[in-house]
């Protein structure tokens, strides 16, 4: 029983993943990815690991819902109103994917694990909390030292105000003609980059 | 099992409901309009939207990990001692260095 | 169940679309304070359009919009100022007749996409390359400056009222988004005329309590009780909408002690710009309808 | 059995709460209302997510309430990370409320739909920190087990910030009040503004049946669930349940509500260092 | 044989993000990618802590890390995309001039 839900949830989430590059609209893909990352929980669930199971679903929808945000804000046609195909190197991506699937297919098939299930009694979530507070202290305050890191680090490179002022002034090449357009590559729409007022002063 | 099959149960329940419940859908061009209070639009809603508070949700993500660790800290909280609370404490503190740094840089409001 | 239903729905208070012409803001207004009328937040939850007052022939085409988005089955009530409760009574006997015939008023409006679109493009959706054509009948947003943080994203634009019921009766704005922020606006026609009694203290009062998501709030202000609400001063922010040292927290004040808070001529558009659109239709409800009318005509004399 | 007995008892606790949700609200005949009206199309919507929404959102609020204890020691889903599954469903409702937004292809739902996403991911925050504040004495994730921890002494004494802060998510959740970014006034509705006919009832009776649901689970982990005197354990909940409900109600009539800019700093500057004292609070207590 | 469904199914998530990973212009899609090869990753990990090695802890904490990889590379990810577009109001990896209908 347990062999084919996990069957048809691993079948889920591969379809899923594979609907991530298929469709059109950027927010289904976001979802979608989250679909597979539902799946993979549940998984999670089926082979007692209630925690990391469902973790996985908490944690994977919030950062699908960010995911959406952020694809819906810098993918042009994000709701995929025009079908669209955006690929390069096809062939090749299609090749390694294969490849790189079917390599470690073999080696799944031809490999023998040991068997050591986990035992049904076993208080998983305890176990994790145990050997988060022992053992692996220090893994786990190098892990909030590394999400600090991530955090400052994503405020000043996303975030336009700085100690050093905005972030995009003086970012743009000099004009051609004095006060004539930015050199280089432009935008689609136009410059329109040089009126700065700045909005602030409240929350 | 019984948790995988309860959800899986109201899930299809509840799509299976809002299949039965909800008739197909259709209007003439007008009518199909987004609502503007009798005006009208030029191009789709569907945008690259600005979502204004990017750089918290950024921020959100990374801190937002720490629920990862904090429930199974929580289950073994009162049979550590003092201890957890000393290294949740610090994981804490770590963490809320970066809040303090996304508020000074008004990351918490409409960019 | 269809028997419980059927009584249930004759209980509802009628959901009705207002859409108000000049001299009627004032009663329309007081008129959905009562308990047996409900002013719907957009004609899809709707069933009755209330028309009140002439309509002037430039809004009869939104008018027409807006009719039409009304799901059927739905009937148009005019009302010129009568009774309230007569006006009432016929609502609800349109709303009875409704019931039992099931199928109401027709389409005003043709059924013609903004532009042709089916069967055009490689898809047959109207589209051309990824962002290019009119794919379902509409161009895609293209991108423009931003005002605030200098990330180029789309702009949305979009011409909002006559009978949007966030803005005052009539007032048709030519807004540009991002996001929801405003980065452009400017007014496509002025609010229609409204006699001194639009301005009431405590008409005004009701209007920001409605935004402020306090329905029964405003409903207790215009009984004549006081709103019993709590935090309405602090939920709205200092500096919003300053005109001659008065911001909209002071005018607030005034209206809830019952005092007019009269203003200056102001320049509107230059309020609005660079809003979020929360503290966009704030602003708009804390200028008095008078105020209002005068500032929105005042580019249309010059 | 008893499983089915509890599928019962949830099936019968999510309508029968939903029922007075709306009569609390006083919108049951307005539903009936919305239903006899047709549905209109917007255009070129998304339509699975625009039909899917309002399906999930109401399959949220059962899985919520099935992980509720019935009675001491008796819950539909009794598994050791109870709290985390209702965090779950926390999360996956702003993706839901997002999707709904999303789908009519409208500004006004549109903006309803990111404005839900900016608020509703940072209240999660409180959230998780209050429940695992109330998990810290139970020695356990489970709801059964916070029930059991609260026999002595409710949540809500020993950790007095906990159900207030509880009550602003769950206002968020079910699109209430102070709390309703995505379905606002200034918005003409936000998410729902173009929902018409059975789409519209359906999605109110999810915001209501979450409402439930919530309340439930506020009921158990703050004020004892299922456990009280002379009644049996199903009543007190439901009696505590129904309280929570109309405590939720009046609030969201009577607090006014602010920009959502404004809000999003509150959240962080506010609500989440007092989430942080509240943990804190509970932490030594249980020690 | 169940341990054997769950590694084989996480080998083609992996394959597929491998694909994704490689082949999408877009930098936000390439990340789609990425974020699917670590949920196979994630898979395999539960698949082998729970049936190979008897559920030790750190089994566990490996398949938080994963979790906490992904949040990692999602944050600074965009963080990066929204420094770049700002600079060039640009996110392919590609000219944007060329795609243009």
């Amino acid at each position: 029983m347990t062999d084919l839900w996990v069957a048809l949830l691993s079948l889920f989430a591969v379809w899923t993943g594979w609907r991530v590059f298929r469709v059109d609209s950027m927010v289904r893909a976001s979802f979608s990815l989250m679909l597979s990352f539902i799946a993979v929980g549940a998984i999670g669930v089926l082979l007692s690991a209630p925690y990391i199971g469902v973790a996985t679903v908490f944690m994977m929808a919030v950062e699908m819902m960010v995911m959406a945000i952020f694809m819906v804000m810098f993918m042009m046609n994000p709701a995929g109103l025009n079908p669209m195909v955006m690929v390069h190197q096809h062939r090749l991506s299609i090749g390694a994917g294969v490849v790189a699937a079917l390599s470690l297919g073999a080696a799944v098939l031809f490999s023998r694990p040991p068997e050591d299930a986990v035992r049904a009694e076993a208080d998983v979530v305890a176990e994790l909390g145990h050997e988060l507070l022992g053992p692996s202290m220090l893994i786990f305050e190098t892990a909030g030292v590394t999400l600090l890191a991530t955090m400052v680090g994503a405020v000043i490179l996303s975030s336009r105000q700085g100690r050093f002022g905005a972030a995009d002034e003086g970012s743009r090449p000099p004009g051609l003609s004095d006060g004539g357009a930015p050199a280089g590559r432009q935008p689609e729409g136009g410059g329109g980059h040089h009126h700065h007022h700045h909005h602030g002063g409240h929350g | 099992m019984v948790t995988f099959a309860v959800i899986l149960g109201w899930t299809a329940l509840a799509v299976l409901f809002a299949i039965a419940l909800s008739p197909s859908a259709t209007a003439s061009a007008p009518q199909a309009m987004p609502f503007l209070g009798g005006g009208s639009a030029e191009t789709h809603a569907w945008q690259r939207f600005h979502f204004r508070p990017y750089t918290m949700s950024l921020l959100f993500i990374a801190f937002e990990m720490e629920m990862m660790f904090m429930y199974p800290w929580a289950v073994v909280f009162v049979s550590e001692g003092i201890k957890a609370l000393a290294e949740m404490g610090m994981f804490l503190a770590i963490l809320s260095v970066g809040i303090l740094y996304g508020w000074r840089e008004g990351i918490f409001r409409w960019q | 169940m269809a028997v419980i239903g059927d009584t249930l729905a004759a209980r509802a208070p009628a959901a009705v679309f207002a859409a108000i012409g000049p001299g009627r803001q004032a009663g329309t207004e007081r008129l959905f304070a009562r308990r047996d009328m409900r002013r719907a937040s957009t004609p899809r939850d709707a069933s009755i359009l209330l028309v009140a007052g002439d309509i002037p022939s430039e809004a009869s085409e939104a008018l027409a919009r807006v009719h039409d988005q009304i799901p059927p089955p739905r009937a148009t009530v005019q009302w010129q100022g009568e009774d309230p409760d007569r006006i009432v009574a016929r609502v609800m006997e349109t709303l009875k007749d409704l019931r039992v015939s099931a199928t109401g008023e027709e389409n005003r409006l043709p059924d013609a996409p903004p532009n042709e679109w089916k069967g055009i493009g490689p898809h047959g959706q109207g589209g051309k390359g990824m962002m290019g054509g009119t794919p379902y009948g509409r161009p895609m947003a293209m991108t423009g400056p931003d005002i605030r943080d200098g990330l180029q994203l789309d702009r949305y634009s979009a011409r909002i009222g006559p009978f949007a019921p966030m803005l005052p009766p009539g007032l048709t704005l030519e807004v540009t988004l991002q996001g929801d922020v405003i980065c452009d606006v400017s007014i496509d026609s002025p609010p229609f005329a409204q006699p001194a009694d639009a301005d009431a203290p405590d008409l005004c009062l009701a209007r920001v309590l409605r935004l402020l998501g306090l329905d029964r709030a405003a409903d207790r202000v215009l009984g004549g009780k006081r709103p019993g609400a709590l935090w309405v001063q602090g939920a709205i922010s200092r500096g919003l909408g300053r005109i001659d040292g008065t911001d909209m927290r002071d005018r607030v004040a005034a209206w809830r002690k019952g005092e007019a808070a009269p203003l200056g001529p102001f320049d509107l558009p230059r309020l609005l710009i660079g809003a979020e659109w929360s503290e966009a239709m704030l602003i708009l409800a804390s200028l008095p309808p008078s105020a209002l009318i005068r500032a929105a005509r005042a580019p249309e004399a010059a | 059995m008893t499983v089915l007995l509890l599928v019962l008892a949830v099936c019968a606790t999510l309508l029968a709460g939903v029922v007075l949700a709306a009569l609390l609200d006083r919108a049951l005949p307005e539903l009936a209302g919305t239903l006899s009206r047709q549905r209109i199309e917007t255009e070129a919507p998304d339509r699975m997510n625009r039909d899917l929404a309002p399906a999930f959102y109401l399959a949220l609020a059962a899985v919520g309430l099935s992980v509720v204890p019935f009675a001491p020691g008796l819950a539909l889903i009794d598994s050791p990370v109870g709290v985390v599954i209702w965090g779950t469903c926390e999360a996956l409702t702003i993706i839901v409320v997002f999707l709904h937004g999303w789908s009519p292809n409208a500004p006004f739902p549109l903006i309803g739909a990111y404005r839900y996403a900016a608020i509703g991911l940072p209240v999660m925050l409180p959230s998780m920190f209050v429940l695992i504040a109330a998990a810290l004495p139970a020695e356990s994730l489970s709801l059964v087990a916070i029930v059991d921890s609260q026999r002595e002494v409710w949540n809500v004494l020993r950790q007095p910030l906990g159900l207030p802060l509880f009550l602003v998510v769950a206002l968020t959740l079910t699109l209430r009040g102070p709390m309703d970014f995505a379905d606002a006034a200034d918005i003409a509705g936000g998410t729902s503004a173009e929902d018409s006919g059975a789409g519209r009832a359906l999605w109110q009776v999810a915001r209501l049946a979450m409402l439930v649901s919530v309340s439930a689970v506020a009921a158990t982990v703050f004020l004892g669930g299922p456990l009280g005197p002379v009644l049996p354990g199903p009543v007190w909940l439901w009696l505590k349940t129904a309280a929570l409900m109309a405590v939720l109600v009046w609030l969201g009539n009577r607090v006014a509500r602010t920009t959502p800019s404004r809000m999003l700093t509150i959240l962080w500057v506010v609500l989440l260092p007092l989430s942080c004292a509240d943990l804190v609070i509970s932490g030594v207590v249980a020690l | 044989m169940t341990l054997t469904i769950v590694l084989l199914g996480a080998a083609a998530l992996i394959g597929i993000g491998l694909y994704g990973a490689l082949s999408q212009q877009s930098f936000v899609m390439l990340m789609m990618g990425l974020e699917l090869m670590l949920n196979g990753a994630l898979l395999a990990v539960i698949g082998f802590w729970s049936l190979s090695l008897g559920g030790m802890p750190e089994g566990q904490l490996l398949a938080i890390i994963v979790m906490a990889v992904m949040a990692v590379e999602m944050a600074i990810g965009f963080a990066l995309v929204v420094a770049v577009y700002r600079k060039r109001q640009a996110d392919m990896t590609e000219s944007i001039g060329t795609l243009k209908g």
